[in-house]
This record gives C-alpha cells, structure tokens and sequence, in this order.
C-alpha cells in the first residue's frame, strides 16, 4: 500500500486487520444469496443450508487449532470468550474450590473478568511478569494450591507482543489437574497452535485479529472430563447450550474462511513481519533514550513497542499522524492513566505514557515502515524540542 | 468520534513559534515551571521592559491541547502590559482552540502558570 | 419473488429475514473500504472514522425508538440484550430486593434468565397469559410487591404473534417504580415503539429480524436514575463499560441503517402482511378441524399461527416441503417437546405440536401465499389420510 | 446440518402404498395399535391366508421416520410366512432407510407393534 504524504498509515494490525478481500466476498455472497441468511435453528431446507455452513466453519476453525469440531463454540468475540471461560469455569467448579489464577499483564478482557469474581467472593492470585515481561513458571507453580481451579495466561500479549511460555504453563497446571486457559486472540491464526500437543482446556480467539469480521469469535472447550463450564448467556440450544442465539451465518462463514486463509499464510506472514520490524527498528534505534519493550524475550514479529523519554504520549501520536498506531497512553481521557502492562514490566509512568505500538499486517511494505521512521523521528525530535530542558528523564528505570 | 483536534491546535502543534528560550535580553526575565501529577510540564519565560511583556516564550512537555494552548497565550500576550495578564481567562482559550471538554482540566496548569509568573513580576516589580 | 415447483418458499421471517439490499451494499462497502474498518477504540484517524460512524448508527437506532443515543448499548442480538437486561437489573438491584416477574409465554432468551436467577436465590413469579394469550394487568398488579425489583414481559410474541399491553405494563411498574424490561425483538422495525410514551425501562431489539444483520442487536437503556445495570460481560469501556469488545463496525452500520429503513417502510410492511395473512387463513380455514392460535386478540400481522388435528407437528414440516416455516414441535429432537407458549394459552399437546407458524416479509407474494396454502392443505389432508381412524382427536381442548 | 430424511424415507412418506385398510377380507385379519407417550400412534393390520401374510397396511400418526419404517416394513414382509416377521430387525431399517441416531429411539414403537402383531397371529393360529 503507498501512500502519499496526508494518507493515513495503517500499522494498528494489533487493534484489528481489514477484512481479506476473499473473506468480504463470501460474506456478501452469503448476504446477497436468497436463502443464505436462513435461521440455523430452524428445521426447514433452508435452515438446513445455514446449519451446514456453520458446521462447515467449525470444522476449519477446528483445523486451525487440530480441535475436533465440536470442541469450537462460536461467541462474538474474543472478549465474550475470555468472559465465558473465566466466569464459566470459575462459577461451574466453585464448589470444587474458589481460588484462581492470572497474571497483571493480561487483556482488560481478562482482569476484570477476575477482579468481578474476587467481588463474587473469589481469590485470585495476580502474578507479575519478570521484569522481561515473561511469567516465570517457577512463580506459577508455587502460586498453585489444592483448591486452585482455573489458570488464566495469555499466549502474545497485545501490547508487546511477548510470547508467553504456554506450552509450559499448559504442563504445570495439567499436571496439577487445574484447568488452563488461554487468550490467544493475539496469537491464533497468526503462530501455530495445536491443541493435541498443547494440554490447554479452553483458549479464546477472535476473527478480526487475522482478517476476519468484527463481532465473531470463538472459544475452544477441550473436550475432557472437568472441562464444562456454566453458560455466561443463557437462552436455547445453539452451541451445545454453551452460546445461545441466532447465529450469524455470514459472520461465522466470513471467520471460519479466514481462519482456513490463516493457517495457509501464516509461516509467510511472521517471515514478512520480520523484515518489516527490523527495518522499522533499524530506522530508529539510534535516537537517544528510547527503549524497545519486550526486547529481551521471544516477541510475535508483528508487533515494535518503543518507548521514547521526555516525549508526551498523546502528543506521540499526534506527532507521527498520519501514521495510525497505539499508544501506551489513555488519549483523550481524563484519566491520563498510561500502560499497566508496561509498568508491570518495569517501565516508569512516563515511559509507559510515551510508548507507540507499531503493528504489520500482509499488505504492509517497506515505504509504509519508511513513512514510520520518518514521521517516529520527526514526532520525537519536534516534541523533545518544546520540553523544558531537564524533564527529558531517561527512560530506563 | 469527532477529531478532537481543531485547526488552530494542530497548527499550534506543529509549529509553536513561541517554543524555546528567550531570544535577548531584557531589564528583567522571569521564567516559571509548573507541573502535575499527570506528568504534565509547562515552563514560562517573560523577556519584560519597563511594563511590556516584550518576548513571551514556553517550554512544554503536555498534550497537544496544552502546547497549543501555551503557543497561543505566548502570541496574544506578546508585547502587552504586564497587567494585561490577569485578563487571561481559560475559558476563552477553550472557546478559541475548540478544547474538547474532557480536556479542560489540562487548561489549568497553563492557568496556574500564568498566575505564578503575576506573582513573579509583581515580586519582581516591587523589588 | 416467484417459485416454481420445488424452490424452497421462504414463509419464515419471524425466525429471520433476508438482509435489505442496501443494507448488505453499505456493509460491505466499511468491509472493502482501505480504513473503514479500523478499531473505533483507537484514537488516531481511522479509529475516529470508525468511531463517528457508530455514532451515526446509534442515532439511527435512537430515532427508531425516539431515544437519546446514549441510551442505545450495542449487543450480540436479542438473546444477550435479554440476559444483560435481566440479569444486570437483577444483581445491580439485589440489595433492595430480589422478586422479580415475568411470564411463562416469553422467549427462551428471558425464561431461562429467570431460571437461572431462581438458581442464584431470587424469586420469580411465573405469569400465566389468559386463554387468550395476553397477559392481564390485574395479574401483574396483584404479583407486584414492594421487593419486585424487575418486570420483563415481551411486545410481540415470536410464536403467536400477540401484542400485549405493554403499554398498560410500563404504567403499572411506572407507577410502583418497579423497572419494566420488555423483548421487543418482534416488534422493533415493525410496530411504532416511542419511549417517550411508553415508560419503558429496557427494551431489547435485533437486527436481523427486520433486515439487518444477524449477530448485532441493541439494549434500550432509559437515562434515568435507577436504570443502572450490573455488566454481563467485563472487559472495556466500549458502550459505557455495559458491554464491552471491540464494535463490530459493519454489523453496527448495517443495523443502523436496517432501523432507519423499517421506520420508513413500516406501516406500509404492516398492510402487506395483513392481506397476506387474510388471504392465506381464507385459503385454509375450511379445512376440518384447525384452529388460529391468537385468533381473539391482536396479534402482529406478519404471523400466522395454525394448529390441526390428527397430524404430527414434524410430519407437517415434511408435508408443506418446500415451504419454509416454524413449527410448534422441537423437530429432530428425542424431546419430541412442543410449543409452551402454546401450551400455556390452552392448547393440548398434540395441538401445540402440530402448530405451524406462517410469516411474511416484505416481498413475500401472493404467489408464495398460494403454494403455502396447497401444501398446507394437501400436507393435512395426507397425514390425516394416514392416521389411525379415532386419534385425530379435536384440537379445540 | 444434514438432511435428516433420505430419498427413501421421502419417498415412503409421499407415497405409502401399504397406508390404509386391508383392501380385501382374509382367513384372519389382525390388527394391532400402539402409542407412545408423545403421541405417536402406529397402527398395523395383517391379512393372513394359512401362513402367509397376505397383505400387510399400516396407519400412522407419527414423525416421517415412522411412517417410512411402517411403510418399508409392509412392503418387505408382505406375502412372506408369518413367521418370517421373527427376522424384523430395526437395525436393518435404521440403516436401510438412513435414520439418524437420534430419531433410532422412535423405530422401536414399530418393533413394538409387529412384537403384538406376531403374538396376536400366534394367539390366532393356535386358537
Ligand atoms: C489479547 C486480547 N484479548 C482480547 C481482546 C478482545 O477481543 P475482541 O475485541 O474480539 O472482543 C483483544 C483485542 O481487542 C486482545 O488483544
Ligand atoms: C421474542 C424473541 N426474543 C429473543 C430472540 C433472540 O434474538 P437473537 O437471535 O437476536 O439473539 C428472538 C429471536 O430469535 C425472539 O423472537
């Protein structure tokens, strides 16, 4: 994608990615098809059609994850599925015992999830990252308990990009009998995952994080003994009870269409994410005092988080428009409150203010990063410029 | 939503020609610094003669809304009485630069600046 | 639209409906559009766009209700606008008491809220309709009490098609300050609602069933004091921190406009039907032994709801092939249940699983009402034909 | 989903030949009627000369699989020995007509009957 001086530039593919040009067309085709809306409850022909076109969907999201397809159960995204693991799990097993497992740098999706049910009366135990950003297995084991029932940990953290070491994780509390899920929103179609060797129990995904539609997401519900889990929504059958409503055909034939075009583009698409955040670094590591979040541990490709000293974060990104990035700020909003994730790894308030996540997507190209260094350079360089002399406190802590 | 951004804000942004230190020398320079909890930071420099605010300049490490909003309280204030600094009044700033309400509170550490740079020249003046 | 011999004919718009051609183009136009897609969190350009085009969306949901925007919270549909009602008043309220009423004719959606809140320690009190379907207001006034905290009776009945009083109701749970929750996914679109009048606390709607898309609906949430709600779902400040996850851009566009076009075509939509409605009941009504469910009081126009004697609910579905419709029986289910809500209005067993609901759309023909009418009858007439002389018991109990 | 009736099922319930009465009289008629708790009747009549089952009819009140089975079973055990009815076997018919699992527990109504119907020729032969 080129763009020319005043056009935005996308690299926001953190926050959610465009729709694949293939994925749009089998959703209008079933938008536009004169019986492809039909209810999938209902009994008739058409009905049917629809029903079959789900279970279609099931079977490639399933192969995305090597799930068997009735372990899939559609939701309308990633948020709802952390919701409905967590409360589900929880609120299913609390006879069994009240005591959970998360770590601080998890989705809001996740920890307030958990900060509603210590208000149920729950107990929670918050792990903090090392100062890398990585959960130390060593930490969970001994935060484990008998009456532990449910461990939250995210795979790529949405922020940093940092990859968490699940595949440990998932041993721990498989070993210990205690139900693992994971948020893999940031993770799922873009790393690969295989649940037949991943002992996770319930992992949340969601469409618009690789090319699919907004507003449809997904929760695998391993199907093991101990792995049911109470329905957040209540109201008929659909999805084995689980999820009940009418379903959306075309979002669900739109989400299992990308999930097959993932699975296919994925090994090209970290090797292209690579590229571009190595250039993209490369074009700005040499201005003073600015730090790379995450750059010790195993990081997903498609995300470059800086930190910048003496720059304010709002102005950031004011500053590098037209580039469309995140920050680590709450722009526009009183509150003024700057990334929990960061400061739990270590990052001061005002470095965790002035962090800009940069995130690619497949279309992304070299003049994009170029436009990103250009503009990173010139937004860190103006704002320094207008700061007193002697606030431009150094970013390492 | 809409760009909470108006004009004359991005364009105080992008080119604040009131940013940096005081260009001479003048019978009396006062400079103040004020900063919140927020990490917010504004410094004020005032090159005076006499009663005249000769050369306003500012420093800011803020939001865009507060850079502008000092670009702009440097270039109306320029060149006027020392005493026309108690006519500043926030709200016209807010009207001016179309400051989107949830950021008002910000407005103040600009407003809390001017006060101590009265405070400073009439200390100044008297000594 | 004009069927030959075997194309399936669609009579089944109660369930769901086709999406309205413009509604499908402006959805997909945000899907191909180079940005429009972007995250309506994200404070730079594109996010804003996103942003002020759910905006626009909202405000075209509020003039379908004559609300304040505000009060609009986008959901998954109906179902979750129900749980999120019922469930969010109820635990939001359960300090000041927990007696709750609804009644036994609502939709799966809202029963089973109530189910589940009678598991959590709350007291529900069942109402039954009268024979006729509606509810009595004198019922509901003697069931209030001064813990009721919470009233959730339907508009337009999904299976009947009955309209009940709810403006009747709203006054009532007005005058005792008892919050008056109602599913108006039938409704909506299709019967003028006005909030200003009607002193309806939370109202539910979706967009699918009057050609928007399915998977997006919305909770009508009065601004008034006392109309808080406990979230269902953690995890953001999207849609005033009640529901959270990134919006769905398209799926909220095309709602958007869906509202805007009913509005416009509604009363027109409403005469169509009618005589749609009248020319099939005339088509079949000599047949022995049928009866109209909701024939004594106002029901919907678009709804037809037809019982027969002697014949099996699922053997009706095979029969009127390739009509598509509703049945009162849970077709392809060991259950072998039949329709509550028809139950509860008098019908036997065997008459509620015979039901068959017709209902109509917009271009809905009367081509399509003349098949409907020669497949019911040959559908009846052959399953009688089959049955064990004596059991075609008479439907009227 | 699936198509839960096969091309035979669709083809019985359009079309059920042995539906309806015995068309002429017999040696013995016998008749038999069951009925389930969901309303499902099955009614079998059998028209038998010496040992044959001369000619087989059925009514039904009942799901479309169970009107199909009845249909089958008239056609293939019709002008067989009355005790060839020994061989029904559901699990034939189940797999024959392509029954889905979950309707399987409705064929056993039918078992049901031609159960009655052959104790009724049995009471009948020895009577
Ligand atoms: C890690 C993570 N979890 C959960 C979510 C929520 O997903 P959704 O927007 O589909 O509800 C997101 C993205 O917004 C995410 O990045
Ligand atoms: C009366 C009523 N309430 C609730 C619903 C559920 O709506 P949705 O499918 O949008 O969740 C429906 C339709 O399915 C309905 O008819």
């Amino acid at each position: 994608m080129a763009n020319s001086a005043n056009q935005p530039v996308y690299l926001d593919y953190a926050a959610t990615t465009p729709v694949d040009a293939a994925v749009a067309a089998a959703m209008s085709a079933c938008l536009e098809s004169p019986l492809g809306f039909a209810n999938a409850s209902s009994s008739h022909v058409a009905g049917r059609q629809s029903a079959a076109a789900i279970e279609h969907a099931r079977t490639q999201l399933a192969a995305l994850l090597n799930a068997k397809p009735h372990e899939i159960v559609f939701t309308s995204g990633a948020t709802e599925s952390n919701n409905l693991a967590i409360f589900g799990a929880a609120r299913q097993r609390a006879r069994r015992g009240r005591h959970l497992v998360t770590m601080t740098t998890e989705h809001k999706a996740v920890t307030e999830c958990f900060e509603a049910l210590e208000r149920e009366g729950f107990e929670v135990t918050w792990l903090d990252p090392e100062v890398s950003g990585l959960l130390d297995p060593v930490r969970l084991q001994s935060a484990l308990r008998d009456d532990t029932q449910l461990v939250s940990i995210m795979h790529v953290n949405n922020e940093t990009g940092i990859v968490q070491d699940i595949e440990s994780i998932a041993a721990i509390c498989r070993a210990r009998n205690i139900l693992y899920h994971s948020d893999a929103a940031q993770s799922a179609g873009k790393l690969a995952i295989d649940v037949n060797k991943l002992p996770v129990d319930l992992l949340s995904l969601t469409a618009h994080k690789f090319h699919g539609p907004q507003g449809i997401g997904a929760l695998y519900v391993a199907d093991r003994p101990g792995c049911r889990l109470a329905p957040l929504i209540y109201g008929g059958p659909q999805e084995r009870r689980m999820r009940p409503g009418t379903q959306a055909v075309h979002q669900i034939i739109g989400f299992g269409l990308a999930a097959e075009l993932a699975a296919a583009r994925q090994v090209a698409d970290v090797l292209h994410f690579r590229k571009l955040r190595e250039r993209l670094w490369q074009g700005i590591r040499d201005l003073p005092d600015i730090r790379r979040n995450g750059a010790e541990v195993h990081t997903f490709p498609g995300i470059l988080n800086v930190s910048a000293g003496g720059v304010d974060g709002e102005s950031m990104m004011l500053g590098v428009e037209p580039l469309c990035v995140a920050s680590g700020a709450a722009c526009n909003s009183q509150s003024g409150e700057s990334s929990y994730v960061l400061r739990a790894m270590g990052c001061s308030d005002a470095s965790a203010q002035s962090a800009i996540r940069f995130s690619f997507g497949r279309s992304t190209d070299n003049s994009e990063i170029d436009k990103a260094i250009e503009r990173y350079r010139w937004a860190v360089q103006h704002l320094r410029s207008l700061a007193p002399s002697g606030v431009a406190t150094a970013i390492r802590a | 939503m809409q760009d909470p951004y108006s004009n004359r804000v991005r364009g105080y942004f992008v080119n604040p020609v009131h940013a940096g230190n005081l260009q001479k020398s003048y019978s009396s320079d006062v400079s103040v610094t004020v900063d919140d909890r927020q990490g917010n930071t504004i410094q004020l420099a005032a090159g005076i003669d006499g009663d005249t605010l000769q050369e306003l300049r500012f420093r800011a490490l803020a939001c865009p809304h507060l850079i502008a909003a000092a670009e702009y309280f440097c270039g109306r204030f320029e060149g006027r009485a020392t005493t026309s600094l108690r006519e500043f009044d926030p709200r016209e700033t807010v009207r001016e630069l179309q400051i989107p309400v949830s950021k008002t509170g910000r407005i103040l550490l600009l407003e809390d600046a001017i006060q101590l740079l009265r405070q400073k020249i009439g200390d100044n003046s008297h000594s």
